[in-house]
């Protein structure tokens, strides 16, 4: 079933890819930042995932080989993450509200000063 | 005494601790500021050099396990440090950027507000790219990257009264995210398959084999880290960023951000997945290094503020390095490595310049400046050293290290006899003319030529200012002219480091892990130059100068004499020659050079310039496609 | 062909050029070229035709007395001349020549000015015709000046004393020598015959020269004394004071 | 007597004295016979040294919007790193300093002079002095292309598989195998070198930055007296420094291995090459205009060379 | 030494830069002719020059129209020393048949000092390549000057 996490997870960064690439409004790029985000997340999370296995809460004397757990490492890795991942939404959001302010607009095609 | 295995984590923390000591001290006095943003950047400083004797010279690597969370039974568990002399190398580079970075922001930064979330943000920069470079475990290098995009995105956005910042800082940090999302896949791809994190045992581990899915998180590590270091299609947002963003982050910028992204490439190319000896993965390298020098040299040409032809020429100088790096021999590594510590030397310098302009006359535009070089005339001489260094005018550095480059190139072309390496060189060759064109063209808009009426009252800047303009300057002419000793004590170190990835395992990862895993030590080797003696050339060269000076100085009473114009000569025999016309201003600015060229490219400017469109759609979609790309081309030729 | 010279040029470079040796070897200008300008004064009767016709005005003439008569000089000044030949076409005399001689430079412009000067001698008077004029007009049609109208249907002789330059040309042609230099009769203030001897002419007189008593109606004037200003011609009340020859 | 001898090649032979005068030499061969195929007499062959002479005799006038250092500077430098590349340039099989500089070095070491121009003029503050640098640079950008493969196919012919950028090696293959000239996939890459040295010298029809007539000769206008002189000089010096370096690459089997012997030989090659791609050149063409030049040499020089490169690739 | 072979050479490389002050175009068109094959100037060293910083003579033609007086003073004050003036035609000596008009300020010689005055109307390139031979000799005198 851990398939399904997978197919979930390239589905969410694909439609997060898709939303920053064809959305011009940018709270929606903001959003699909996110979603790739939460897709790469999901998949982390899965990849530690082990069917059947415990959590992973031991004393030094319960630890033997063999031991069945699911991997600790990855729900770390993803709480990282999901931090991170705040820390760049409330950046980028905060910075669509200042360029809303400069900009009086939220379009990404009227916000193109720097190019060429 | 305490052991220098310590050295660098301390130097990382150090900055971290001033960042957050400053948030709680530095609210008020810029006194304060300024003293702890000197204080860890020069502790850091030292600590690092400290360690040049026992990585550089001795050719040890420091491993350091954080909580002292050793392996158990050859798997790695905690977090590592690890300094090898590659990332020593990129250390050094990181350290000195932002010592100098921190002096010159002393007076550059005093007409802004809010100064402590400049330093806050400037110290955890400096403080992420440290640990990036010096770190041995794959995701505490993501996490790094993360650290560095949003401190950059701030930093970037910092003057958000100026038109575009924040604009920039949006564009740098969804280009930035996407970036570092990618990286984070691929480590996830990578812990799926090897349970590890540490670059070492990963190393260890994919031995360079790869399966499906390795392949898989290489091409997004690849680009992932591509997006870091701003190659071609992921460029536009650190054009944009370097332009807004004051000049001393700027310089850090292109000085050290950019190369943790080189850095990051080295390291997962050559070290994690070891995948260099592969002749696709080197074209793929090489395709890229050759359209991100030429796409940024030409988008240069065509640009009209300082800041941001300065930012495009870092772009095609990173080409210059990934290709050189990308060719994946001892001598493109040398030359590559080179090529990245004089990026740092000559872009810092002449983003130091740049800003030096601004704070002298509040502008970066090309079409409103000229003429400076009378008013500011030490400026001017740093500008020049940087100008010619990046142009590769020998015998400053750049020119080693291009000189370098070709022949690492065109060495590949001819023991592979693939003639695109030969066109490669040719290609290198033409954008190092290119970049020459383009700063000539500054060199006329801003510093030669007439002075506006505008900037009349421009005065020279402070000598805090200039200080880090001039050690950069004697770097550039010092490291040009001893680039063998620069080479033999710190390039090739760092290039045997790169190649030799037993050591590094086998320090990390306990002794004899290496060989088990079938990881072969390639013995130290000393790449073949071709002649190029500058010492010799600037012996001689001052040995003529000074028979011209003394039949100068001989001939006074035959020749006549050198009549400077007073400085109240207004008209008349000093005034401009303008066909007998008073001579008005009539200054031939940036954008007016070079239209015998852009004339025969025009087609290509108009595609450039629909390519660079501004909107933050089409560069995430350069990104995703690229990344695209990218994972084909390594499913279809990379096993 | 994409270079058409290329075969021209390597002719040429085994040919002789076709360069003129010219400072070492002088070379004749062509037929009919004008160049300095001779003036023959001892030629010219001071006619100024060549003054008249000049366009950039670059022939001056200076009178300059001296004892028994003028020295007349011409100045051709050939930093201001088009060399255009007018002057030369225009001198009856052929006293005006232009030159082949080109060679005109010099460190001082006032080398370049070509200069000559004739002696005239004093002539006594205005050109006057004696009795005995057969009106053949032979002197009419010498004068350079065209001063001279003869209309033999009625006889006349005219001189225009505007026009006159007095070169003498009429008299040496003049068969029946009737022509001359008359002496003019001196010229003084008269009096008419209405004169009421209001005495205001005395009173305008600045130098007194006229004295008037009316009790004895007599008028006269010291001659010597008279500058001729006109004043009491102008102050007559009866309009009877005149300018005119004393006989 | 070591040390004797480095004075001596620095300032005589193959330094300053010897460039300087075949230099002059060549200009003034260069006018002379330009002057006979115009069907001209011409100035006498020591007409550079006289126009030499009299600009140092003339005052030297420092504009006001000049950066006076700079503009004095320019010139000396441009000279000195002229005469210090002509010393690592092999007159024939003499070499004064063996093995200093490579090709590539040498390529960009003859950008020097050129960028002193670029800058000494830019430094004028003229307006037409800026139009002169940027025609100027794009003249540089114009034959950098054909140069750089002219190069590499020599290197590759010289080298086979390995890499091979030194003069000497160069000139040792073509001892042993006769001159590159006479391999057949270097022919275009000769022909290619012949029409990059006249716009490397600036003249016609290449002489775009000096127009005298357009843009009063450009980076030039403002000079005058003594800098103007050395300007002078190191067009005349680049006419002896590119022909060298052709006879370097393409007639190295000319050596005689006597000193006096190749500097005779080394200074009638001089001759007959300036005779041949600038002399004859400049001759029958006119003033090309920038756009031209740029289209010209990015597509026929360049072609030429490239086609040099794939030939010598595919082992001709 | 130098000083004489510089003063000799003075005579023996003179530049012209040549200034139009209104002329017709006639005694241009003839110091061009004074380039051609036929009389070729450059036999005795004599170029055009661009730019008057480079020239040793400078040639005026043209009768010095108000609008050009003060290009050509600003000109002259440009020309770095020793330098001639020559005039070409009488136009700039006297004004010519423009002499007296309101928009020209004719004899030259009320702002500087002429070397060497060519006449003609238009000059004729033999008596051009003999004035500036001329003036040539003026220079070399100019440098002997300087030298004392």
């Amino acid at each position: 079933m851990i398939i399904v996490n997978y197919i979930a997870s390239v589905v969410l960064i694909a439609l997060g890819f898709y939303v920053i690439v064809s959305k011009k409004h940018l709270i929606k790029i903001v959003i699909g930042m996110s979603i790739v985000d939460y897709g790469i997340n999901l998949f982390i999370v899965s990849t530690g995932f082990n069917e059947g296995g415990t959590a992973p809460i031991y004393k030094m004397s319960e630890f033997f080989r063999g031991s069945y757990f699911v991997d600790p490492v990855p729900q770390a890795l993803t709480l990282t993450s999901i931090v991170i991942g705040a820390c760049v939404d409330a950046m980028a959001l905060s910075l669509v509200i200042k360029l809303y302010k400069q900009y009086h607009t939220a379009d990404s095609d009227e916000i193109r000063r720097l190019r060429g | 005494m305490m052991s220098y295995i310590h050295f660098p984590v301390i130097a990382m923390m150090t900055l971290f601790l001033g960042a957050f000591l400053t948030v709680v001290f530095g609210r008020k006095s810029q006194a304060v500021r300024v003293f702890l943003a000197l204080l860890s950047s020069g502790i850091a400083f030292c600590l690092i050099c400290a360690l040049i004797k026992p990585v550089l010279i001795d050719g040890e690597v420091i491993s350091y396990w954080m909580g002292n969370w050793s392996p158990v039974e050859g798997y790695a568990i905690g977090i590592g440090y690890e300094v090898d002399a590659l990332g020593l190398f990129f250390a050094l580079i990181t350290v000195f950027t932002v010592l100098l970075s921190c002096v010159y922001s002393i007076r550059y930064m005093e007409r802004d507000s809010s100064l402590d979330f400049y330093y806050v943000l400037f110290l955890m920069l400096s403080g992420s790219v440290l640990g990036l470079v010096l770190t041995g475990d794959v995701f505490n290098m993501f996490i790094m990257i993360e650290i560095m995009t949003f401190t950059s995105v701030g930093l970037a956005a910092f003057r958000n009264n100026r038109a575009g910042s924040v604009e920039a800082g949006f564009k740098y940090l969804v280009i930035g995210s996407l970036g570092s999302s990618m990286t984070l896949f691929g480590v996830a791809i990578l812990y799926g398959n090897c349970h590890t994190l540490n670059m070492a045992q990963l190393s260890s581990i994919l031995a360079g084999k790869l399966t499906p899915s390795t392949v898989m998180a290489f091409a997004l590590m690849f680009t992932g880290l591509a997006v870091k270091s701003y190659i071609v299609p992921f460029h536009t947002p650190a054009a944009d960023a370097y332009t807004t963003a004051p000049a001393s982050i700027s310089m850090v910028f292109s000085g050290m951000v950019n190369k943790a992204g080189v850095y990051g490439m080295i390291r997962l190319t050559y070290m994690i997945f070891r995948a260099m000896d592969k002749s696709s993965v080197q074209l793929l390298m090489v395709i890229f290094g050759v359209i991100t020098m030429f796409v940024g040299v030409t988008m240069a040409l065509a640009q009209h503020d300082f800041k941001r032809l300065l930012a495009f020429h870092s772009i095609s100088q990173i080409g210059y390095v990934i290709t050189a790096a990308g060719l994946g021999s001892a001598l493109g590594l040398t030359a590559g490595l080179f090529h990245a510590m004089n990026h740092t030397l000559f872009k810092g310098l002449l983003f130091l310049c740049a800003g030096a302009v601004f704070y002298a006359t509040g502008t970066t535009n090309l079409d409103r400046l000229g003429g400076l070089s009378k008013k500011m005339p030490k400026t001017t001489i740093c500008f020049l050293i940087g100008a010619f260094s990046i142009s590769g005018l020998p015998p400053f550095n750049g020119f080693a290290s291009k000189w370098l480059v070709y022949q690492a190139v065109y060495e590949k072309a001819v023991t592979s006899g693939n003639i695109f390496y030969a066109f490669a060189t040719v290609a290198a060759v033409v954008v190092s003319v290119m970049t020459l064109a383009s700063f000539i063209k500054v060199t006329q808009a801003v510093f030669f030529g007439q002075l506006p009426a505008a900037l009349e009252d421009t005065r020279e800047v402070p000598a805090l200012m200039r200080l880090p303009m001039w050690i950069m300057s004697c770097l550039c002419v010092l490291t040009g002219v001893f680039y063998d000793q620069v080479s033999k004590w710190l390039l090739m170190p760092a290039a045997n480091a790169t190649l030799n990835v037993s050591d590094y395992i086998d320090k990390m990862m306990g002794e004899g892990y290496a060989a088990g895993a079938g990881v072969v030590n390639i013995p130290a080797f000393a790449p073949r130059f071709s002649f190029w003696n500058p010492v010799l050339w600037l012996l001689l060269f001052v040995i003529v100068l000074a028979a011209f000076c003394l039949a100068i100085i001989g001939s006074k009473g035959d020749r006549a004499q050198i009549s400077a114009a007073p400085e109240d000569a207004v008209d008349g025999k000093y005034a401009t020659f303008f066909s007998g016309e008073k001579s008005l201003p009539s200054h031939v600015s940036g954008s007016d050079l070079f239209w015998g060229f852009k004339k025969n490219w025009k087609g290509y400017f108009k595609v450039m310039d629909d390519i660079h469109s501004g909107r933050v759609n089409d560069y995430a979609l350069y990104v995703v496609a690229a990344a695209a790309l990218v994972t084909v081309f390594m499913f279809g030729f990379v096993r | 062909m994409m270079f058409p010279f290329i075969k021209e040029a390597m002719t040429n470079l085994f040919s002789r050029p076709s360069t003129e040796n010219f400072p070492a070897q002088p070379v004749a200008a062509k037929p009919n070229y004008r160049g300095r300008i001779s003036y023959d004064p001892e030629k010219c009767v001071n006619c100024g035709m060549c003054v008249k016709v000049c366009s950039p005005a670059a022939i001056t003439r200076e009178y300059k007395d001296v004892e028994g008569g003028q020295e007349i000089t011409y100045h051709f000044d050939l930093t201001s001349c088009t060399f255009c030949g007018t002057c030369q076409d225009f001198c009856e005399e052929k006293a005006i020549v232009l030159t082949d001689d080109y060679l005109m430079f010099a460190e001082d412009p006032k080398d370049l000015i070509v200069s000559g000067t004739r002696f005239k001698e004093k002539v006594k008077g205005k050109l006057s015709c004696g009795e005995g004029c057969v009106y053949c007009g032979l002197c009419a049609r010498n004068c350079p000046q065209n001063a001279i109208t003869v209309d033999r249907a009625t006889k006349t002789w005219t001189v225009d004393h505007e026009k006159c330059v007095q070169c003498g040309k009429c008299i040496e042609k003049c068969p029946k020598k009737v022509l001359s230099f008359a002496e003019p009769a001196p010229e003084g203030v008269i009096l008419g015959p209405d004169c009421i001897y209001c005495g205001l002419c005395a009173r305008k007189c600045p130098v007194g020269a006229i004295t008037v008593d009316r009790p004895s109606k007599s008028w006269t004037i010291d001659r010597e004394k008279c500058v001729q200003c006109g004043l009491c011609v102008k102050n007559c009340p009866k309009k009877t004071l005149s300018m005119g020859p004393i006989e | 007597m070591e040390y004797l001898k480095i004075i001596f090649n620095i300032l005589v032979f193959p330094g300053c004295l010897f460039v300087g005068a075949v230099g002059l030499l060549l200009a003034g061969l260069d006018r002379k016979v330009l002057a006979r195929m115009q069907k001209r007499v011409g100035p006498p062959v020591i007409q550079p040294l006289y126009d030499f002479l009299k600009l140092l005799g003339k005052e030297t006038i420092v504009p006001k919007a000049a950066n006076r250092k700079v503009f004095l500077a320019a010139p000396v430098v441009g000279f000195s790193a002229l005469v210090v590349t002509a010393l690592f340039l092999p007159v024939l099989g003499y070499r004064a300093f063996e093995g200093s500089a490579d090709l590539i070095v040498l390529l960009y070491l003859l950008t020097i002079p050129a960028v002193a121009l670029i800058v000494g003029g830019s430094s004028s503050g003229n307006p037409y002095a800026g139009i002169g640098i940027s025609r100027e640079m794009v003249t540089v950008m114009s034959y950098e292309l054909p140069l750089i493969c002219i190069m590499l196919a020599v290197a590759r012919k010289v080298g086979g598989s390995s890499l091979c950028f030194s003069l000497s090696e160069i000139a040792a293959y073509q001892q042993a195998n006769g001159s590159l000239l006479g391999s057949v996939a270097l022919m275009p890459a000769a022909v290619a070198m012949l029409l990059v040295i006249p716009a490397e010298v600036g003249t016609q029809p290449f002489d775009v930055a000096e127009a005298e007539t357009e843009i009063l000769e450009g980076p030039l206008i403002e000079y005058s007296g003594a800098p103007l002189a050395v300007f002078k000089l190191n067009t005349a010096m680049k006419m002896y420094i590119m022909t060298t370096l052709f006879s370097a690459l393409f007639l190295g089997g000319l050596a005689t291995g006597v000193t006096a012997l190749d500097a005779l030989i080394q200074v009638l090659l001089c001759i007959a090459l300036t005779l041949i791609c600038i002399t004859t050149v400049h001759a029958v063409t006119a003033r090309l205009k920038v756009e031209h030049l740029f289209k010209f040499y990015w597509t026929v020089v360049a072609g030429l060379s490239a086609l040099s490169l794939v030939l010598v690739w595919l082992g001709f | 030494m130098i000083k004489k072979a510089i003063a000799n050479s003075m005579q023996r490389s003179p530049w012209l830069y040549h200034v139009n002050t209104g002329s017709c175009n006639g005694c241009d068109i003839e110091l061009v002719a004074c380039l051609t094959p036929r009389y070729d100037v450059e036999r005795f060293g004599f170029k055009l020059a661009g730019s008057p910083r480079h020239a040793d003579i400078v040639v005026v033609s043209g009768p010095v129209t108000s609008q050009s007086k003060e290009r050509l003073l600003r000109t002259l004050e440009q020309v770095p020393k020793p330098y001639c003036i020559v005039t070409l035609g009488s136009c700039p000596q006297s004004g010519n048949v423009f002499k007296g008009s309101y928009s020209v300020e004719a004899p030259i010689e009320k702002f500087c000092h002429v070397d060497v005055a060519i006449a003609g109307c238009t000059v004729k390139p033999e008596a051009v390549v003999a004035g500036l031979y001329r003036a040539t000799e003026i220079l070399k005198a100019k440098r002997e000057a300087m030298n004392k």
